[in-house]
């Protein structure tokens, strides 16, 4: 469906479309910045984070460097995936940032792409990149946290509609959502709770559909609980047919662990640099000598530093496929835990290495880099409990890649 | 030597009839005097702490628990403190008491007779009073001082600014310590002396109160300065005091929130199983109430041998580091294991892991204490 | 059914009688023994050990020091049990060799004298405190490491015998055991696994009883397998009544773990003092200097003093009743795991102050302290898998302790 | 700025096509030469290795295969030799392998033109050889030397011990680090001269033989010594070298004892669930592989990027401090998991358990490689 990554392409154009990229973003992208930017698309909080970020995704899709890969047809750039690919990179290392739309570039835009009929594609393509859509996601459930295949929320079919009932949990940018990949039970009697699920992509907007804001343990804003009460959406808004939804979703969550390419590009979370807690250690100061002069603080320093790297290099090692096929999938399913698990870790460390201040929070004046690591190990249980969480993840590789019985 | 000798001499705890008696009443009165629900109203008020719980307490007399008795105190120690202090912590109650019975200590330990005549009968009768402490610098060793008095005609002028000065606004006097002649020194300050000089600070705990003092200019009468013959063991009681008491405040908090915890993983289903069955979440709760109980025996053998040479500085070394770690782990623990609830600020685990973070940052966290017990051992 | 310990006794008797055993040990603690004294009653793998330490227990039972609260009628001293708690302490700390015969002593006495038939005490008592009957444990079995109320060892009722078939492991002195506590299954279709098992004193030198050294991870012996092959034992052997045999169990356990009182005494492991890796640390070089002198050891040496310490802190706040009755139980059913992993803990770190010489085994003049912390955290597994691993210590502890429902 | 810039940088891994032949081989040959039966038979054996399988190894040329073609070698580097390391480490596979290529390096960095002529061709022939390295001392640190040598009319006499020789009765020379006026220096001792001298020590790795050589009063021309002006480079090649082939012992081995203590989980039944559904147990030897997969990617970074200036040597400290740490933790965790059987000389677990020990104590172990990152890092 997309530009074919095995077909040719010529490396000179690819090195003059990434030092455009370097030059443009070097020329576009805004500094200083008088408000905290959301470091990932879980953290949009307020408007005025809203519409900078909204702003800032169609100014860089304009200049195509989102979604260059994808299909001309549909918005997208009709090159090469490296060439997306180079954007992306150089986003990253210039720390710009992130994308707002996250689930509509990663999730709904790939499905749609590989799976989506051409009426859907023609329709929800290009408002994704240009942000004119943005797209939320609808699996969680307040009573079925980890157990998404147990989801309760109701669609009936009534005419040429469907009425939906129930309520959804997490839902990033729910308030501003456009629209809302949505998993409801169209079957209560299906012969296993899989099969009477359906996929719908519903609109927000309509009547019946209610977003309240949850206040994060941050103190902070980012995600909406999602009452939906008789609201009636076209049947036009089912996606495959239904008892397909399961499936459906299933695919869409490879696309958010990276097991499935097609994601639309640019960054939709900015990982702290590992470096940064250097930088940290030795401004901080433990008993009157920069923290980093502790030979115990450097001891963790470097396992932080050697953890971090091994993230990168696992990645690299999975694409060589002679040292990645003892156990199949375990590098790409390991990936979430190993992440997640680090950037709790880093996180938590750098607050002990800043003595009386660790007390302190974002927006007080003593406190380092203004509470980012306060306020990034607390928001590092996002990853750690969202998409399921590491006890699910360590579920997932002893039974799928170690071949463990159940639990 | 030292260190054979430690290992080999049996570690010792006991309770005495006080403290006993004062673990019964402050279980139930910590308990029905601070309900979470209040406890989370009390976050949204500006001084974040009840008054009349305040009187309550004055009134039960533990606000002269340290004081000497012919100073109008009960003339206890700081043994029997801690329990008082380790219900505040389980309850996350927050009030002055911590800042003030440190204060009344100070005074005992390093004011002059005219000083201790003046202030501990008030401190012992309900006025609240605070330290200033910690400076910019982030260090928890007390005589690094940069804040720094100057003597000028009988008055003792003051310079630099006093950071995590906890409930200062509600304190009648702040004691601060202070460079004095390149010396260690301690000066009293009345509140009205404080007025326009303090700011409130963003902390990481909500359920507590610290404010940033300028001092800058400030001038006091020399009579407000604490004998200097007497600042460093002064200083030296505070840190271990202050070191006793975080210590306990911790190892509430570490039992409440494994408590609050347990409570969730023996009613929440997932995969139509109670998730305490679990092994995953069984066992790390097992390991965290382990550490719990490994860091109360430290508490109350600290507070046994509280004050004795080597053997008591070590004691409160133990427990505030294995305080510390405890509680951050259980906390940190239980805000995963309420899963997406506890990802939201109306989960108590974060209230709880931010009082940890506090905690640990207050009086120095387990790396720094490990450090002294090595430096006492080897 | 032994001195009260709640009757008066006299504190200058007390004193008295300390003084007397220091002074005794003093005299009598056998000094530079030519060959390796096992450290633990488990690690019995020489006759020269076996016959060295039979000696001794019987030398330190003839003096008094042994059994000393046991009843006078029996063969015990007679006294109240803080006298023997005094000797024990004194051998303790004088760090003498240990004492033999630990099952006899620390299980099937105090049973026996808990619930044992006249006959039963008469016969058993004296021995177990001479060291002159040997006994051991029978609970185990190969399929059922765990699952202790799954053994499937047969008793059958045939006359005024019982014929037993199956096979027993781990029967520490199992080769030199004269008598073993036998967990056996006489009814197979009991309404349940338990009601089918009873408890028997069965001797271990008739026909059909075979025993066979298992060589331990350490390549040392101390514990056999048994095998009985239509092994005939006299039906007064059984203990109790038929279906009683799990209650026992159970509470024969409770000895093991601490939970009821009536050992007799003395110490029948003898953990590594840790201070001695505190010496170790000291003497040992890590990059050309002391280890001792590097600031993340130090750290590492500082936890593991004070876990040391917690252990006899807990167990003396135990016996607080203010300080202990918030969750009851919890400090008696949390020591096992808290000292078998220490202990590990504790050899495993020791290793690693080594440096090159980590790599030297039990019997090479390069070795520190001949091996001992090698072969110590080797051994150590014992105790962290043996009498319930520490994985079943978490379920015992989160199940009856926190009141988490059951794995 | 360094470490700045370490973190900016992208680490780097690759496989050459000869890497990816030679892995295929090794796998194969590795698993068919060296099933679990005949390991625990070598123990038995006084070498502890098999002739037979040490001249197929000579015949497939991997003694040749860091050693430079105009020497009798094929020239290619380190890097080839990780996969063969690695799966001899998963079949705990014991042979003079090692130490050969060990002291093939040292001769190929060290060597004078006479010497790499002379034994070159015969180490990549067939001859086993080894290093002389450790001392009484136990440091790391190759350059700490107290064994020395003073020059006597043409000769040198040897003065010392010393020790963790490997192979050293099958080794027909062996290279000994000396302290020379002053200065570290290789000299090449032949088997002969050695003869009486030598010692088999009782190592915890019953799979391995070691020695100690007493080099006391040896005496050997000065021919035998290598060029003085070239043993710094060839010292800090071998501890590289070394660290770097010990990581890939570790690495298979830390693979193997998961892939046999998975195994028992998956056929192992108690309370009439197999062993391996309990979380308890799944998610730890979870938490063993993440952290082998982890090593795995630093061991192949290491051996793409080994030699290069700063980030060849940064590498090869992760990777050994990451493969040491790996498979100690999976083999501790094997002997645990498998209960009973675990606590056997029969079980598995622990020969690997003890070969993880011999692993780290060669070549520095995590905290000794950490340092050495810390100093190249901060």
């Amino acid at each position: 469906h997309m530009a074919d990554s095995d077909i040719e392409y010529d490396e000179q154009d690819l090195a003059a479309f990434k030092d455009e990229a370097t030059a443009w973003f070097g020329e576009n992208t805004p500094r200083d910045v008088d408000f905290m930017l959301p470091l990932t698309f879980m953290e949009v909080g307020t408007d005025q984070q809203f519409n900078f970020l909204r702003d800032w995704q169609n100014k860089v899709y304009e200049a195509g460097y989102l979604g260059a890969h994808w299909p001309k047809e549909y918005g997208g750039g009709g090159l090469h995936p490296a060439f997306q690919d180079a954007a992306t990179r150089v986003m990253a290392q210039m720390r710009t940032p992130i994308m707002l739309n996250a689930i509509g570039l990663n999730w709904t835009g790939p499905l749609l792409l590989d799976r989506g009929s051409e009426e859907e594609k023609q329709k929800y393509i290009k408002g994704i990149l240009s942000a004119e859509t943005i797209w939320c996601q609808g699996f969680s459930e307040p009573e079925n946290g980890s157990d998404l295949g147990n989801a309760q929320t109701r669609a009936v079919k009534d005419g040429d509609d469907y009425v939906i009932n129930g309520s959804k949990i997490w839902t990033t940018q729910g308030n501003y959502a456009d629209y809302m990949i949505l998993l409801a039970r169209t079957n209560p009697d299906a012969e296993n709770k899989y099969k009477g699920l359906s996929f719908f992509l519903a609109p927000m907007k309509g009547a019946g559909v209610e977003t309240v804001p949850i206040k994060k343990l941050t103190g902070e804003y980012g995600f909406t609980q999602t009452f939906f009460t008789d609201a009636r959406i076209s049947a036009d808004c089912l996606m495959g047919a239904e008892g397909e939804g399961w499936l459906i979703a299933m695919q869409t969550l490879e696309y958010e662990r990276g097991a499935r390419a097609g994601q639309a590009g640019g960054h939709v979370m900015m990982m702290s640099d590992p470096s940064d807690i250097i930088r940290l250690a030795r401004e901080a100061k433990l008993n009157g000598k920069p923290a980093i002069d502790d030979p115990a603080v450097q001891e963790e320093l470097v396992a932080l530093m050697t953890e971090a790297r091994s993230l990168g290099l696992n990645s690299r090692r999975d694409k060589i496929r002679p040292l990645a096929q003892d156990r199949p999938m375990s590098l790409a399913l390991g990936s979430k835990l190993a992440s997640t698990d680090f950037y709790q870790r880093l996180n938590a460390f750098a607050i002990t290495l800043q003595g009386t201040r660790a007390a302190y929070y974002v927006g007080d004046d003593s406190a380092h880099d203004n509470g980012v690591w306060q306020r990034g190990y607390l928001n590092s249980f996002s990853a750690t409990i969202g998409g399921g969480t590491s006890q699910i993840q360590r579920n997932i590789i002893g039974e799928h890649v170690l071949g463990l019985p159940k639990s | 030597m030292s260190a054979f000798d430690n290992a080999r001499m049996a570690p010792r705890i006991g309770l005495s009839e006080e403290q006993a008696q004062l673990l019964e009443v402050a279980e139930s009165f910590c308990r029905d005097k601070s309900p979470i629900d209040k406890v989370r109203a009390l976050i949204e008020e500006e001084d974040g702490f009840d008054a009349a719980l305040w009187s309550d307490i004055a009134e039960l007399g533990w606000l002269g628990i340290g004081v000497p008795e012919n100073y109008g105190g009960i003339g206890l120690g700081m043994a029997e403190l801690v329990p008082l202090v380790e219900h505040m912590g389980r309850n996350l109650m927050n009030t002055p008491f911590v800042p003030t019975v440190l204060a009344a200590q100070a005074l005992v330990r390093g004011g002059s007779e005219a000083q201790k005549e003046e202030y501990l009968p008030q401190v012992a009768g309900g006025a609240a009073a605070s330290l200033a402490l910690c400076e910019d610098h982030a260090d928890w060793n007390l005589e690094n001082l940069t804040v720094s008095a100057t003597r000028q005609d009988g008055q003792l002028i003051l310079s630099g600014k006093k950071y995590l000065v906890l409930h200062a606004v509600a304190a009648q006097l702040v004691l601060a310590t202070v460079a004095l002649d390149g010396q260690a020194a301690l000066v009293i300050i009345p509140a009205n002396a404080l007025a326009g000089r303090i700011r409130r600070e963003k902390i990481i705990d909500d359920t507590q109160r610290a404010y940033a003092l300028d001092l800058d200019g400030l001038s006091v009468p020399e009579t407000a300065l604490m004998p200097v013959e007497l600042a460093a063991d002064a200083l030296a009681h505070i840190e271990q005091a202050g070191a006793l008491l975080l210590a306990a405040d911790m190892c509430g908090g570490a039992y409440a929130c494994i408590d609050y915890t347990l409570d969730y993983l023996k009613t929440r289903k997932q995969f139509g199983k109670l998730i305490g069955s679990y092994q995953a979440l069984k066992h790390s709760i097992v390991d965290a109430h382990q550490a719990y109980e490994k860091a109360r025996s430290h508490l109350y053998s600290a507070a046994h041998v509280f004050g004795e040479q080597g053997e008591g500085d070590m004691a409160v070394h133990m427990a505030k580091a294995e305080a510390g770690e405890a509680y951050s782990f259980a906390a940190d623990r239980a805000i995963q294991f309420h899963g997406g609830f506890g990802f939201t600020y109306d989960c108590d685990a974060q209230l709880y892991r931010r009082r940890a973070i506090m905690g640990c940052a207050l009086y120095g966290d387990a790396r720094y204490h490990r450090r002294k017990i090595a430096a006492l051992m080897f």
